[in-house]
């Protein structure tokens, strides 16, 4: 289709959809007035049988605790998979790998304190996760975005070691994998797969909760490696050849 | 009654959408795919909403008092995920794309067709 | 009708997520839309606040603050460089 | 038996995660024993998972959250006979293809292996899961991996535009999904597929719950390639390698269509089965699938792209068969994805024998070069007649069911797609193998040639392999007692009650009375269709073959009046991805528009 046929043919149909939608959005509940059973059930269960405070994580490590295994390898599937897209890229790249370099301490300095900072605050978010807001999803980007700025405002040797693939593919592995091998504990064990199996501790504290607590580490332990690589299988391509020469590949 | 929640959630779709049928870039297909989905989040949150309602997280309030439906927002926390692993996965297309053929217009990188 | 009991803060949330979802798709020069995706990444996470939901805004926020620009900024850089390159090739011959 | 459902998941995820992660630790020997090892046991578990569930319904709540008072709290794993057969075709035909590529593919082989260990998974997943989020899961979770899979020969534009298509517009089905589970949600306060089901026999239906299904469906048929939500398919499927053709084309697209199924029964089968609204429309999708796919496949020179629109093609026969409704039908659609999948899967791995042979995968390049290999041509053969449907081979016993239920019109059209897309599959096996027909044929359009990925392969085991495949898909026609056992699984499949019961109160089922074994009779008039259509499907390989012979009036007409249509067909196959997401636009409207005139009121 030419483009604007495509045009010609896209707005009835996005008319149409529109329509639909508006169908639809007449028979939903007034904003606010949501009484449906299911999250209602969960408020008030959760805390009392899993000794955590944050429902949302309760609900993600525990109840339905298989769509977040499913995420999990979501993010897996995804740094394998761009790792197989990006493999001729980095390839072409090994040879010519140049950086350049930030010269200003100040800015450096800067850098080195978000780092820390952000490291700091990636961590507090994972370990009090299933207390308050926060999460391993959350606690990795940020401890991955913190690792990262290591690159950004150091060179890219300085940020070389924590881009070594035989050190994080294995730690990613154990992440995603742990995951799953804590639910096949239960399993073993002879009850249902994923089912919450420690003592659940004090509620309030970071000894609450059983298995949350270590599924909520391992999904922590699997995004920020997961993020470390992603981000640095496409950082590998910030480096702009130089000389025209350098094209070539 | 008020709607306007839910209006905005599907306005964003429709946007999303033609965004996406209309681009000239890869780049910006895929941050229109990720808006498009963004309307997901937008219904599943507003779907969960309870008037005077507290976040579902009960420090210092007691359990059972009026708060968020948590089912929602863990959805929307795996739906957040999946958005970054499709656009990564877009955009390391992309780059192949044009490594291979010098474009990123979708138009320009139709290779097969029939 | 359609605000009814929306309390003000949120239907200013609402309409500012109605606002950008379309500036982020008429942005055409990917540079420019990644800065607008953040901005409206960034009334995402003041909706999702308002919604009392905390830990989805927290996600979105390190997300659009952190993953999306990477990934983004990344590809344009390889992109431009790339074409940036061609061009000098081009000149010379 | 509750534990073997999470084991189809949680073996090929967890050998995922180790095969890629010890990727330059172990050697590559046991990396391989790993990878297989870990798709024969999910293999194996999988049937002995279909031995028990067929006395009884296997539901596995994770994490052990049973349901209260009908109140389901966590996600389960219900599983009858249909999905552990599901699952079980799933790991043969995903273990067939990581044997064939132990030397077919051995760049980048750890990451390969990953992802089909990661797809293996989500389908065994998708196929079991009773939870409407979790089925979004791992929909999302097959997706990813399948669009890198696609890609995966990173030095060539196809396979990137091809991933590019999938990719975009699988996600989109699956945002669209997404807003479906929100709409539905809001309307049940609940994920849970069963007692969804429960919570819309109350009240009327009305808009919300028509454009929930209209958008949920639509998010499967998109994965299924249906038309018009079929354009991706050929795109990506004749650019990815053959073991992953064989595993999309023959399991993974097949699977959009099992959640169709499952959403029905469990969900709309409740405000909606009293009329005939939401079958018609699926049986119309699917007639226009079979045909126009069959003629598409008909007009391809490219092997795999054949091959990806005979796969349409049959998934619109399946389609149809599950938008009669009733338990002939889906036991139909059942037994022809058992063939269908083996078949496709078998076919899939020839066409990549032979473009290792001779580094071509044009149907007009290879005339005559395979000549002598009678071993491939007898594989090709005889997944091609299967493909068709001949009297007792193959798809046969499927679309036999099928019929059963059809009116005689939509049967006529259900073969005549069947005969279109076979007779272009027969065609290229003439020229092939035979060296029959032109050498040229302008009809068909431009070459497009690839290189093969590896070229030192061990050829014996490759056509071992596809061998396999090819005589596991021809003999399901006539297994004694498999078309009964079809047929009481379909049955307990659409028992919508009874689903809601087991899963949300744990009713046991009964079991059925002993079943006969025995090959099931199909009619009179399957018979004589289906060697109609064998006849047909000849003459019409002939004719493409021999074109030129034809009488020159005639085959000047043919050519005046067929070029033009063809070329719109081929023009509305563009590539552009614009274009399909216009196309996923339009048909999710319009479909939603039907249902809201048909079922309204």
């Amino acid at each position: 289709m030419s483009r604007r046929m495509r045009m010609l043919v896209l707005g009835p149909a996005l008319l149409g959809l529109g329509a639909l939608f508006a169908w639809a959005i007449a028979g939903l509940a007034a904003f606010g007035d949501y009484r449906g059973p299911y999250g209602f059930v969960l408020n008030r269960v959760v805390v009392p049988l899993r000794h955590t405070t944050n429902v949302v994580m309760g609900t993600t490590f525990d109840v339905r605790g298989l769509d977040t295994m499913g995420e999990e390898f979501i993010l897996y599937a995804a740094l394998v998979g761009v790792t197989l897209l990006l493999r001729d890229e980095t390839r072409s790249r090994q040879a010519e790998r140049r950086t350049s370099r930030l010269d200003d301490d100040a800015v450096r300095l800067v850098g080195v304190a978000m780092i820390g900072g952000g490291l700091l605050v990636g961590l507090w978010l994972m370990a009090f996760g299933y207390i308050t807001p926060g999460g391993g999803f959350q606690g990795g980007v940020l401890a991955a975005g913190a690792v990262l700025l290591l690159y950004l405002v150091g060179s890219h040797r300085d940020y070389r070691p924590f881009r070594n693939e035989h050190f994080l593919d294995p730690l990613e592995a154990v992440g995603a994998g742990g995951y799953i091998v804590i639910g096949l504990a239960a399993l073993v064990s002879g009850t249902a797969f994923l089912t919450n199996l420690f003592g659940l501790g004090t509620t309030g504290t970071l000894v609450s909760s059983g298995s949350i607590a270590l599924l909520n580490w391992a999904s922590a332990i699997a995004v920020s490696c997961a993020m470390v690589l992603l981000f640095a299988e496409f950082l590998e391509t910030y480096v702009v050849p130089l000389e025209p020469g350098d094209a070539a590949s | 009654m008020s709607y306007l929640p839910y209006v905005v959630a599907a306005w964003i779709c429709l946007v999303g959408i033609a965004g996406m049928a209309t681009s000239r870039n890869l780049i910006h297909l895929a941050v229109c795919l990720t808006v498009t989905q963004s309307s997901s989040y937008v219904l599943l949150l507003s779907v969960g909403y309870v008037k005077h309602g507290k976040a579902p997280i009960f420090v210092g309030t007691k359990v059972g008092s009026t708060a968020a439906d948590p089912v929602v927002q863990a959805l929307t926390l795996t739906d957040v995920v999946v958005s970054v692993a499709v656009i990564a996965l877009i955009l390391a297309l992309a780059l192949d794309a044009h490594r291979l053929s010098g474009s990123v217009d979708p138009d320009g990188i139709a290779d097969i067709s029939g | 009708m359609l605000l009814g009991t929306l309390v003000p803060l949120q239907a200013v949330a609402f309409a500012l997520v109605a606002l950008g979802a379309p500036l982020v798709v008429l942005t055409r020069d990917p540079l420019r839309q990644a800065l607008v995706n953040g901005i409206y990444g960034v009334s995402l996470v003041c909706l999702f606040v308002v919604l009392q939901a905390p830990d989805p805004a927290l996600s979105m926020l390190v997300v659009s603050g952190i993953g999306y620009p990477l990934v983004i900024l990344a590809a344009i850089t390889r992109v431009r460089g790339h074409e940036r390159t061609e061009q000098k090739k081009d000149g010379e011959q | 038996m509750t534990w073997i459902p999470p084991l189809l998941v949680a073996i090929p995820l967890l050998s995922a995660a180790a095969t890629a992660g010890l990727d330059h630790i172990t050697p590559r020997p046991i990396q391989d024993a790993l990878v297989i090892g870990a798709a024969t046991a999910t293999t194996a578990l999988a049937f002995v998972l279909l031995w028990h569930a067929e006395s009884h319904e296997v539901v596995e709540w994770f994490g052990g959250w049973r349901p209260h008072h009908g109140v389901a709290l966590g996600i389960d794993f219900a599983v009858g006979p249909l999905a552990a057969g599901m699952c079980a075709v799933i790991g043969l035909v995903v273990t067939l293809a990581l044997l064939y590529s132990l030397t077919f593919l051995r760049e980048a082989a750890r990451l390969f292996d990953a992802l089909m260990l990661v797809a293996l998974g989500a389908m065994c997943g998708f196929a079991m899961s009773g939870d409407l989020f979790n089925l979004f899961v791992w929909l999302e979770l097959m997706g990813v991996a399948a669009f890198a899979l696609t890609g995966f020969q990173v030095e060539r534009l196809g396979p990137v535009q091809g991933a590019v298509n999938f990719a975009i517009t699988n996600s989109l089905g699956g945002y669209l999904f997404a807003i479906g589970i929100a709409l539905i949600y809001a309307r049940t306060g609940a994920l849970n597929l069963a007692q969804i089901g429960t919570s819309l026999s109350h009240g009327p239906a009305g808009g919300l719950v028509i454009v929930a299904m209209t958008l949920l469906l639509c998010g499967f048929l998109i994965k299924g390639a249906v038309v018009p939500f079929h354009l991706w398919a050929a795109d990506a499927y004749a650019v990815a390698p053959a073991p992953v053709c064989a595993v999309l084309g023959g399991v993974m697209t097949d699977i959009g269509l099992i959640g169709v199924a499952r959403l029905y029964w469990s969900v709309f089968a409740v405000p909606f089965g009293h009329g005939r609204g939401v079958g018609d429309v699926l049986l119309w999708l699917g007639i226009a699938t079979a045909v126009l796919a069959g003629t598409m496949a008909f007009l391809q020179r490219h092997l795999k792209r054949m091959l990806a629109y005979s796969v349409v093609c049959h998934i619109g026969i399946m389609l149809a068969g599950i938008g009669l409704l009733d338990s002939a039908g889906l036991a139909g659609a059942e037994l022809m994805f058992l063939a269908h999948a083996l078949l496709t899967a078998g076919l899939f791995f020839v066409a990549g024998i032979l473009h290792v042979d001779h580094a071509l995968i044009d149907e007009l390049h290879l005339r005559g070069r395979g000549r002598g290999s009678w071993l491939l041509a007898a594989a090709w053969f005889a997944g091609t007649v299967g493909l068709v449907g001949t009297p007792y081979v193959g798809i046969y016993l499927g679309h036999g069911l099928i019929d059963e239920g059809a009116r005689p019109w939509v049967l006529a059209l259900l073969w005549l797609g069947s005969a279109l897309a076979g007779a272009a599959l027969l065609r290229a096996g003439a020229r092939i193998f035979l060296g029959w027909g032109d050498a040229e044929e302008e009809l068909l359009g431009r070459a497009i040639e690839e290189d093969p990925v590896e070229r030192d392969v061990l050829r014996p085991l490759l056509v071992g392999v596809a061998l396999v495949a090819v005589v596991l898909g021809v003999a399901i026609s006539i297994v004694p007692g498999l078309g009964q056992r079809a047929e009481y699984a379909a049955e307990r499949f659409r028992d919508t009650s009874g689903y809601a019961a087991t899963v949300l109160h744990g009713r046991a089922v009964t079991p059925p009375a002993s079943l006969p074994v025995s090959i099931r009779h199909t009619s009179l008039e399957s018979i004589l269709f289906a060697t109609g259509t064998t006849i047909f499907a000849l003459g019409l390989a002939l004719a493409g073959l021999y074109r030129s012979r034809l009488p020159r009036g005639i085959s000047r007409a043919a050519s005046r009046t067929l070029a033009p249509p063809i070329r719109v067909l081929h023009a509305l196959h563009s590539g552009v991805v614009g274009d399909y997401v216009t196309w996923v636009a339009v048909g999710t409207a319009v479909t939603g528009g039907i249902w809201a005139l048909l079922l309204h009121g």
